[in-house]
């Protein structure tokens, strides 16, 4: 992947330009590029095993050998894809990465005598031959370098654009120079249509650009918000806890995970594999990597302070509801019209806060009974300079 | 009626319809010259360096430009306002005579209309590439978005000019297109070739000149002429008070409106004075055009030309009596004398005296004068723009902020980019298009033969 | 449909009008008259009026309150917002945005209006008559189901003010396909 | 449930992308970081922790969507340190001779902007342009990443070792070992070298400056017995005369001088006199653009001009006249003010000749300065460089002497007229070690390179003034592999210490005795530790004896003929060492407002004589320079910046102008800052380009800097703002006045208090994000500082007076701009300010057009990551340094002075959140927070009380072109001027 290049908002605001300057085209020309993939093969760094032996582990894995077998293939509790809903259980790709440093003992350890309820439940009928469990584990190493398995090919829109697009092509030539079909009224009619479609194709993906309603990244640790905040009832302040006072509601330290899972080793559903993850970063010092789900351009300033510590907004309001995510994703679409509009409607907390005894002309207005309620609009909630500068 | 007696034929050579529709067709059938390609090519290279320039603009910046922190517009602003006024004569022409009845038009409105379409697109590039951020032009049209919705600024003069520089740019288009469609019928029945019949029949829309097709097409003209009218004036009107609503000495100025579309006009005049007499001489169309044609321009232009010279002393007097010391220096210091002394001069000699000349009549019939001229006063109303925007933005209220200003290779591509997107354009408009409206002329053929057919041809008398 | 036409072709503009207002003046009904340029006595006397420039005044009535409503709209009750010290309703910049917006409004619906009237649009097959009424004839095109008087008279009158030819025509015969001239 | 994914990458691949990730964000924490041994401590400033909840873009291609952004906890947060909020930390700068206490803005880690320290009695909460712009160098890409010998990487083990044996061998051998620093202040690094030199024999420890004090500390040794240098006090003078020290500028303490100098002078709140100031000076220098009474004079006329200046005291008091040479200049009206204002005048010399210098003191001792103005229990420290030793030591190293030489802090090769010999002497040297942080000339000749951590990465201590200390911590954890030399030092004579155990052991042993109020020393260390200062009254034993005045008189030398090059240090680079940093080589010069190169300042007369004019080039006895005409230059004289030409400085620094310190002459054994009898000639048909951001020099006539003089403002307090009151009286407006609700911020700027220093401009620059665009675009007026000082001369362009005036966006009521943009980027904000967008800016540029101020700033083109601006921002390292508060703008957008409403958020949520109004002077400006002569005060207009509304009252106050009736936010205060009319 010699792509991925360095953090920064040079290249940020480069896609950003690409991006527009397709909408662009595609606003001015209706030529689709919608999606562009490419899929560059890693390049295996350690030595290569035998490609039979690779593929003996790779049947091991999906349970096509041994043929006698009793048990369940690795492959149904690990899989292999990207999951659309939780899966508990690591997936393939996450055992891949934990073993491939370490030596076949650790791992046949991890497979066949596992400590924790979940695992050794499942695990406890295993019968593996040392050599195919080799195998296994040579498959697994090379799929931590290659990667999963590319998902199917996806019909895009680019395929339905240009569909639309040799369709107008044909109605219009029928319409000026063919004439084979007898009503005019329905080649205009499939040329509106189209037209129309793709109208509304292009403005989704115009007003969609920059937006990510409902993202939900899959995140380097199985973390539930359903488990934490739902079910255990923690409250959201106590892991987000700068939320009332800093700008960032924070992403917890590890440290602070630690508060619960030194004792809370195990999970009911995902074992102690996720839980590890946590207590391996502690001991190596090497921080989780979120994903981050909630991502405002570089140019918006949000202060969580303002709305969770003075406003008094509920968590809910803008998070939805997080207590029933057990992946989290993004609730709100985050655009300025959503901001906007919430500042027109939400009353300020105006006669209770010292701070605002300075606005003397809106306390006549509210007292001669010009304003009934000031709304954060009233006190320039919607200046530009509130989040941009 | 036209009094042919007292104002001499509309068109010369007494031909009959076919021999009008043949004449004024010849160029698009005929095989096409020598020099055409040569001047294509020429254009096109033109055109290339512009397009370069542009790439550049896009790419590197607008910091590629000569524009500093204190002038911020240059050239292409003054590019700009100068592609625009010539894109009124077009419409200026069309509608202010179709109004004042004056039959002659006829034989110079297509070509002038198709030179508005083409400088009128020239001068849009300008405003468009020079956004800092162009890729998001169409934040200035007020649509619906996600962003509040976030509508945009309707006071803000470069707004109007949005609106008034689309708006010109659609309507003289489709006056001038719907001006085509009776005559690319007449050359979709006439033409021999196959490829031309059915190109030119799908353009003419299925036209065939039936009295209801003309009915209304007579009252589509009526209305289009009438209210293109008021837009010919207020485009350029909106045009000025992108500098008129600034606060800038030079700018802030209520002349400004009536200034720039007299303006306009003038150097819309004079480009179509230049065009026309191309036209004449290189495709032969001195019977339709005639030296009574070319006479009747230079006299607007003499008539247009006092106006500016009234208007550029009005100027400079009404900033000496405002008492404003910022304009008294603009004025004062800095165009009559000072820094950019030889521009104003050079501007007031073309534009306000040398266009007298044309109170001769030998100077109006010498068509390398006429043409000569006609170039000088393009080139004065470009330095009349550049006048405005440079010397007011260069030095203004705080000398600590007075810099200078020139322009870039990119600029300067840029701008002889678009005169090679003009001249192609206009190129391709005399060899596919009829340069003159044929049904126009057809319908003033009858002037000359109705009351008059006793009078041989050559034997008349003009004046 | 297959309908039979008489055809008059005349050569010049003076023939036509006083053979179009004699025919006019016999109670011929006329179908419809080619010429290659506007004739105005013709556009009257057939009696077909049209109405586009009042359309054009309406349709300007509508630019003008939907581009101040739109305006008004959006700079004073969807978002006002402060621009160097002036109030949010600035109705003389409104009015310079209406002038423009009102003739773009008016010159497109009148376009439109024009082309769905007259059936002048992209792509329309041309119903030609008569291949050189757009050059230099001028032709007066008679529905032979219907033409007011005898056709012979009708023949006679033509001939008799100036046409150069008199001929019949099959509606589905493709164009310059002479037929009996007569 | 529906998933997105926002690239191919992740689809496909999602863990291999996260790995690559992670690899590539843990390879650019390594460079960043080397050694592993801090990631385990657990100090709090820890920089992989302290990284924290910083959002790491890592960016993918070949997708339309925006890219995956990450976000990393705190593995342990720190208890102090809140994402999203920034943290204060005292500390204190003091390099170049330049000394500042401040407090660092630390940022989820990072130390980006640079505060005054309130507290100290030096600084007194103001910085200047290089101590705001320092913040800057700690993320400067040319710092050394860690030791090297002979341009190879080597572990500071091995370093120590085998420099450990070298110098046991010399110690064993009593080779001689030199230690050349520069001036140090530091109590405890002084404690740490004596004892490196009490253990290594034959040890000299050498001070050296580059642009010294020399001949000042050796006159008041003669004078009071100590080379110190006494401690002026402003505030307390009515007049000050100034013989080519630029006291303003770059003479000793400016800073401290500065702020005392405008309390002497500032107008309000009804005060009624202000101190005169008179300069003598060759080139104009910025104090002597503030002077009241300027006397232009070629740098050999100083000494007779003092000497008659002190004889016509003297013969007033009744005192001896000294014999000697006649003055040109007639100064009997100068010597009736200063006996009019005995003990209330100071004499200041920045002449390195030990005999003027004696002749200073002879004068004041006769004002009966001393005591007064002049105090001497808190000696200045900050130059402590007498110039024979370092040439002592040039010599002895040519003869062999000197065995081994350690440079810390000092770059002779560059700054010293002889530095090409001394380059060569050092790599004959068996031993040659340098602390720099930095490579410069002088670390290309040495064998090891050790370098010292920048002073926001060290522990430190400092005394400016005797017995007025202040601390210094680190405010992040080195970013290299560094190592200060304190440690060093010890290690090698046998003591392995912590640098912050000995500084705070010395501290016990010494300072704490000091005081008597806290007990404890663990107490007294936080305390003094979280103030920064730790200030001491000392009486002083010194007297002045009149020994040697007399000889000095007859040691005065006669004004020389022909041309006279005075060599000065400009305000920006001051000695050289900063010539790598971006901020200050663009910033232009207060006075000729050129950046990016020194020049040779040429007399206008001269130049009309010569048929010179600005960019031409000329010839100083061999060398070519740019001709700048300069209004003011003395007669006779040229004047050229020193401090620039360096060849080995970086990217930014690297051969920038010429170095003129081969030019500095000697004397007496003393630099002479001037060359006599130059030879000068035209290079002809050569031009050459500087970055000149300033072109016109007068008003015009018109009223942009309202001036008055004092007799006339004490006579009618409106004199000078007449305009005003008219423009006022005559305003005439469709629409209402604009109405605020809650606040409305304005700004007032007392031009009788501005110096014109440039400070503001850099602490603008520092907060917010203001790119840096190189020579050549300054040059094409595209100067991207938000806050520009305008510099007008007036009258006489032989000796004009000089006025300044910062301008910034003025955030008018009426705003032209507002008005003329048409997709609603710039509208009014419901608290009076500008506001500009950038997000929603397309870059029409008519705002720009339509500002009468001309405050607003395109982006010409893309500054930030872009190879052609390789300046601050193209490397990840430099774009450290950026307020994560800020936008960082894109190519295409306008931007301007926002007033810090980032400021003015924090601050008001920060209220809000305790439930409280805002207090009066609790948002500030970065402007007007670090101003040194509190000229800008900022504030809310609708707080009656408030200052900016007292101030807005004042008759002084005007707007800006006010007949525009653009209603500003922004007042100006008349400037008034002390001349003797």
């Amino acid at each position: 992947m010699r792509n991925v290049i360095l953090p920064g908002r040079y290249t940020l605001l480069l896609k950003l330009y690409i991006a527009r300057v397709l909408v662009f085209i595609l606003l001015i020309s209706g030529i689709p590029l919608m999606a562009i993939s490419s899929n560059e093969d890693v390049k295996a760094v350690k030595e290569n095993p035998s490609h039979n032996d690779l593929q003996r582990g790779e049947r091991f894995f999906k349970g096509l050998l041994p043929k006698d077998r009793t048990f369940e293939s690795c492959v149904s509790c690990h899989i292999l894809s990207k999951p659309d809903t939780m899966n508990w259980n690591p997936s393939a790709m996450d055992i891949a990465l934990k073993y491939v440093g370490k030596d076949f003992a650790d791992f046949q350890t991890a497979v066949m005598q596992p400590s924790g309820k979940k695992i050794e439940a499942s695990h406890k009928d295993f019968k593996i031959e040392d050599e195919d469990l080799k195998k296994v584990k040579m498959y697994l190493d090379e799929l931590a370098s290659t990667g999963p398995p590319a998902a199917g090919p996806t019909i895009n829109q680019l395929a339905n654009f240009v569909l639309l697009i040799v369709l107008m092509i044909l109605a219009l030539l029928d319409l000026i120079f063919f004439h084979k079909i007898k009503y005019r009224l329905i080649t205009v009619l499939i040329l509106m249509g189209s037209l129309g479609f793709q109208v509304k194709m292009i403005t989704e993906a115009a007003i969609g650009l920059g937006r990510s309603k409902d993202y939900a990244p899959d995140q380097p640790i199985k973390f539930s918000h359903k488990v934490h905040a739902g079910d255990n009832r923690i409250d959201c302040k106590y892991c987000h806890h700068t939320a009332e006072f800093s700008k960032s509601a924070g992403i917890p330290a590890m440290e602070l995970c630690m508060n619960c899972h030194a004792l809370v080793r195990e999970g009911s559903r995902s074992g102690k594999f996720e839980i590890a993850k946590v207590l391996e970063a502690n001991e190596t010092k090497k921080p989780v990597v979120w994903v981050r789900v909630h991502n405002l351009p570089d140019y918006v300033f949000f202060s969580h302070a303002q709305h969770v510590g003075i406003a008094k907004v509920d968590c809910n309001k803008c998070h939805g509801p997080v207590k029933e995510m057990d992946i989290m994703r993004q609730h709100s679409d985050l655009s300025m019209g959503w901001c906007i509009n919430c500042h027109r409607e939400t009353k300020v907390n105006f006669k209770d806060n010292a701070y605002y005894d300075s606005y003397l002309k809106l306390h006549d207005q509210l007292k001669s009974g010009k304003l009934d309620t000031v709304r954060a609009v009233n006190i320039g909630a919607n200046d530009c300079a509130r989040c941009h500068y | 009626m036209y009094k042919t007696d007292i104002r001499g034929k509309l068109i010369d050579g007494d031909k009959s319809l076919t021999q009008i529709s043949q004449d004024i067709l010849a160029p698009i059938d005929a095989k096409t010259p020598t020099w055409w390609y040569i001047a294509m090519a020429v254009s096109l290279m033109m055109f290339a360096w512009g397009a370069r320039s542009i790439y550049v603009t896009l790419t590197v910046g607008i910091g590629s430009w000569g524009q500093n922190n204190t002038v911020a517009w240059g050239w292409e602003i003054i590019n700009f306002v100068w592609w625009i006024g010539i894109g009124h004569a077009g419409t200026a022409f069309s509608i202010f005579l179709l109004i004042l009845r004056q039959k002659w038009r006829s034989s110079i409105n297509r070509a002038a209309e198709a030179m508005t379409v083409a400088a009128v697109i020239c001068a849009a590039l300008f405003p468009l590439i020079h956004m800092g951020r162009s890729w998001l032009f169409f934040w200035v049209f007020p649509y619906p978005n996600t962003r509040g919705p976030l509508w945009v600024n309707f006071n803000s003069p470069l707004f109007w000019d949005f609106v008034a520089v689309s708006t010109y740019l659609l309507i003289s288009a489709s006056f001038w297109y719907f001006g085509m469609v009776p005559d690319f019928a007449t050359i979709r029945d006439t033409t021999k070739s196959k490829i031309k019949r059915a190109v030119y029949g799908f353009f003419a829309f299925g036209w065939t000149g039936s009295s209801k097709e003309w009915l209304r097409y007579e009252g589509l003209a009526f209305v289009l002429g009438g209210i293109a009218a008021v837009l010919v004036v207020s485009v350029h009107s909106i045009v000025s008070t992108d500098f008129a609503a600034g606060i800038e000495p030079g700018w802030h100025s209520t002349i400004f409106p009536p200034f720039f579309v007299v303006g306009a006009i003038f150097s819309g005049f004079a480009m179509v004075l230049t065009l026309v007499t191309l036209m004449k001489k290189l495709y032969k169309m001195d019977d339709f055009i005639t030296a009574n044609h070319v006479d009747a321009v230079c006299r607007i232009l003499v008539f247009i030309s006092l106006i500016m010279g009234t208007a550029y002393i009005t100027e400079i007097f009404i900033a000496w009596y405002s008492g404003s010391e910022y304009e008294v220096f603009t004025f004062f210091r800095n165009r009559i004398t000072g820094e950019y002394a030889y521009q104003f001069w050079f501007m007031f000699i073309f534009n306000a005296l040398l266009p007298q000349l044309f109170w001769s009549k030998k100077v109006r019939h010498n068509i390398w004068i006429v043409f000569a001229i006609s170039i000088c006063i393009n080139i004065g109303m470009w330095l009349e723009r550049y006048i405005i925007i440079v010397t007011s933005l260069t030095k203004d209220f705080l000398p600590a902020n007075w810099a200078e200003y020139h322009p870039t290779m990119v600029e300067i591509g840029f701008y002889v980019g678009t005169i090679g997107m003009f001249s192609a354009a206009v190129l391709l408009f005399f060899k596919y298009i009829p340069q003159i409206a044929i049904h126009e002329v057809k319908m003033i053929s009858k002037y000359n033969t109705q009351q008059f057919d006793h009078l041989k041809p050559g034997h008349h008398d003009y004046e | 449909m297959n309908e039979k036409y008489l055809v008059g072709v005349f050569d010049d503009e003076h023939t036509l009008v006083d053979a179009f207002e004699k025919a006019i003046e016999k109670g011929v009904v006329i179908e419809e008259v080619y010429t290659p340029y506007p004739i105005h006595e013709i556009l009257q006397g057939m009696k077909t009026r049209t109405h586009i420039t009042h359309a054009a005044f309406f349709y300007g009535l509508l630019g003008v309150i939907l581009l101040h409503g739109g305006m008004y709209y959006a700079a004073v009750l969807s978002w006002p917002m402060q621009f160097g010290g002036k109030p949010s309703n600035t109705f003389p910049s409104f009015i310079v945005v209406a002038i423009v917006g009102t003739i773009l409004t008016i010159t497109l619906l009148t376009l439109l209006t024009f082309s769905v009237r007259s059936k002048i649009y992209p792509g329309r097959k041309a119903k030609i008559i008569d291949i050189r009424a757009t050059d230099d004839k001028f032709i007066i095109l008679l529905n032979q189901d219907n033409m007011g008087i005898e056709k012979d008279a009708i023949i006679k009158l033509f001939r008799s003010n100036g046409a150069s030819e008199v001929y019949e025509k099959d509606a589905n015969t493709t164009d310059k396909q002479l037929s009996n001239e007569l | 449930m529906k998933t997105y994914w926002r690239s191919i990458e992740e689809l496909n691949n999602p863990k291999e992308l996260r790995r690559e990730e992670v690899r590539e964000e843990a390879k650019q924490k390594s460079m960043l970081l080397k050694g592993d041994q801090e990631l385990n401590a657990s100090s709090r400033r820890d920089f992989l922790k302290t990284f924290g909840f910083s959002i790491a873009a890592a960016s993918i291609i070949a997708s339309c969507k925006r890219p995956v952004d990450k976000a990393i906890p705190y593995l342990m947060k720190p208890d102090e340190v809140t994402p999203g909020i920034a943290d204060y930390y005292s500390t204190s700068y003091f390099e170049g001779n330049e000394y500042g206490s401040i407090l660092v803005k630390v940022r989820d880690g990072r130390p980006i902007k640079i505060e005054g320290n309130t507290i100290s009695s030096v600084s007194q909460g103001g910085t200047s342009a290089r101590i705001q712009a320092s913040v800057l160098n700690l993320y400067d890409d040319a710092r050394y990443t860690g030791p090297s010998k002979k341009g190879n990487k080597i572990t500071w083990e091995d370093a120590d070792k085998e420099i450990k044996l070298l110098l046991d061998s010399m110690h064993s051998n009593r080779d001689k070992v030199v230690l050349l620093t520069s001036t140090i202040i530091s109590p405890s690094t002084h404690e740490a070298i004596r004892e490196f030199v009490e253990k290594q024999a034959n040890t000299e420890w050498i001070q050296y400056d580059p642009v010294s004090a020399s001949g000042l500390l050796q006159a008041n040794q003669v004078s009071f017995g100590a080379k110190i240098i006494p401690d002026y006090r402003f505030e307390k003078a009515k007049v000050v005369v100034s013989f080519g020290a630029d006291f303003l500028g770059t003479w000793l303490s400016t800073v401290e001088y500065t702020k005392s100098y405008t309390a002497g002078r500032q107008l309000q709140d009804g005060r009624k006199e202000m101190l005169r100031h008179y300069q003598f000076e060759s080139g104009m220098s910025l104090s002597g653009s503030n002077a009241d009474v300027r006397f232009p004079i070629k740098p050999s006329e100083e000494g007779a001009i003092l000497l008659a200046l002190y004889n016509a005291i003297a013969k007033a008091k009744g005192g001896m006249v000294l014999p000697g040479v006649q003055s040109s200049i007639d100064i009997s009206d100068l010597a009736k003010d200063l006996l009019e204002n005995e003990k209330q005048s100071i004499v200041i010399s920045g002449s390195n000749d030990v005999n003027i210098q004696l002749l200073v003191n002879g004068i004041n001792q006769l004002l009966g300065n001393y005591g007064q103005t002049i105090r001497l229990e808190n000696p200045l420290l900050i130059k402590q460089g007498i110039d024979q030793d370092i040439d002592r030591l040039l010599s002895e190293m040519k003869s062999g002497k000197v065995k081994a030489l350690f440079v810390w802090n000092a770059n002779p090769v560059y700054d010293h007229p002889k530095g090409n010999k001394f380059g060569a002497e050092i790599r004959k040297l068996g031993l040659s070690v340098s602390f720099s942080e930095y490579p410069d000339e002088t670390t290309a000749a040495c064998q090891y390179i050790l370098p010292e951590s920048n002073y926001l990465e060290s522990w430190n201590d400092f005394e400016p003034k005797a017995g007025i200390f202040s601390l210094a911590q680190p405010v992040i954890a080195p970013i290299f592999d560094s190592r200060q030399p304190q440690v060093s030092l010890l290690k090698w004579v046998g003591k392995e210490i912590n640098y912050r155990d000995y500084l705070q052991n010395y501290w016990k042993e010494n300072q704490f005795h000091q005081q008597k109020e806290i007990s404890d020393f663990k107490q007294f260390w936080n305390m003094k530790l979280q103030g920064g200062v730790f200030e001491t009254q000392l009486e002083s034993k010194l007297n002045y004896s009149p020994d040697g005045i007399k000889q000095a008189a007859s040691r005065i030398k006669s004004a020389g003929s022909g041309i006279e090059m005075a060599l000065y240090e400009s305000i920006a680079i001051g000695n050289g060492k900063y010539a790598n940093n971006p901020w200050l080589q663009e910033l232009p010069d207060p006075v000729a407002k050129i950046s990016w190169d020194n020049f040779a300042a040429v007399p206008v007369a001269y130049a009309e004589a010569n048929g010179l004019k600005n960019e031409d080039v000329i010839r100083v006895n061999g060398m070519e320079l740019p001709v700048f005409v300069q209004p003011g230059q003395a007669k006779d004289t040229i004047s050229v910046a020193l401090g620039y030409g360096r060849e080995i400085a970086g990217k930014v620094g690297d051969h920038t102008g010429k170095n003129l310190y081969p030019f500095v002459g000697e004397e007496d054994g003393n630099r002479k800052y001037f060359i006599s009898a130059a030879k000068v000639d035209k290079v002809p048909d050569k031009t050459y380009n500087l970055a000149i951001s300033q072109t016109h020099y007068s008003m015009e006539g018109r009223s942009i800097v309202s001036e008055t003089t004092l007799n006339e403002y004490i006579k009618n307090p409106v004199s000078g703002n007449e305009r005003e009151v008219e423009d006022l009286a005559k305003a005439v407006t469709l629409y209402k006045e604009p109405v605020y609700n809650g606040h409305h911020w304005g700004m007032a700027i007392d031009l009788n208090s501005c110096t014109g220093c440039g400070n503001c401009a850099i602490a603008c620059q520092a907060e917010n994000n203001i790119q840096v665009i190189g020579k050549e675009q300054v040059r094409n007026r595209r100067i991207m500082h938000w806050l520009r000082i305008d510099r007008y001369y007036s009258e006489n362009p032989e000796n004009p007076k000089v006025s300044f005036q910062p301008v910034m966006c003025q955030h008018c009521g009426n705003a032209p701009c507002e008005n003329v943009c048409p997709v609603e980027a710039t509208p009014h904000s419901e608290e009076g300010l500008n506001q500009i967008a950038y997000n929603r800016c397309v870059g029409t540029k008519y705002c720009m057009n339509n500002c009468p101020y001309r405050v607003r700033r395109f982006n010409w083109f893309q500054y930030v990551k872009n190879e052609k601006f390789d300046f601050a921002s193209n490397s990840d390292l430099g774009r450290m340094v950026l307020n994560p508060d800020v936008t960082v703008r894109s190519r295409g957008v306008v931007e301007k002075c926002s007033m810090c409403v980032q400021r003015i958020q924090e601050k008001k949520q920060l209220a809000k959140l305790e439930g409280r109004p805002i207090a009066e002077g609790e948002i500030k400006t970065a402007c007007a927070q670090s101003c040194p002569g509190n000229a800008i005060v900022f504030g809310d207009l609708l707080n009656p009380e408030s200052r900016i509304s007292k101030l807005f009252k004042d008759k002084r106050n005007y707007h800006l072109l006010e007949e525009l009736h653009t209603l500003p936010s922004v007042g100006y205060l008349t400037k008034v001027r002390n001349t003797n009319a």
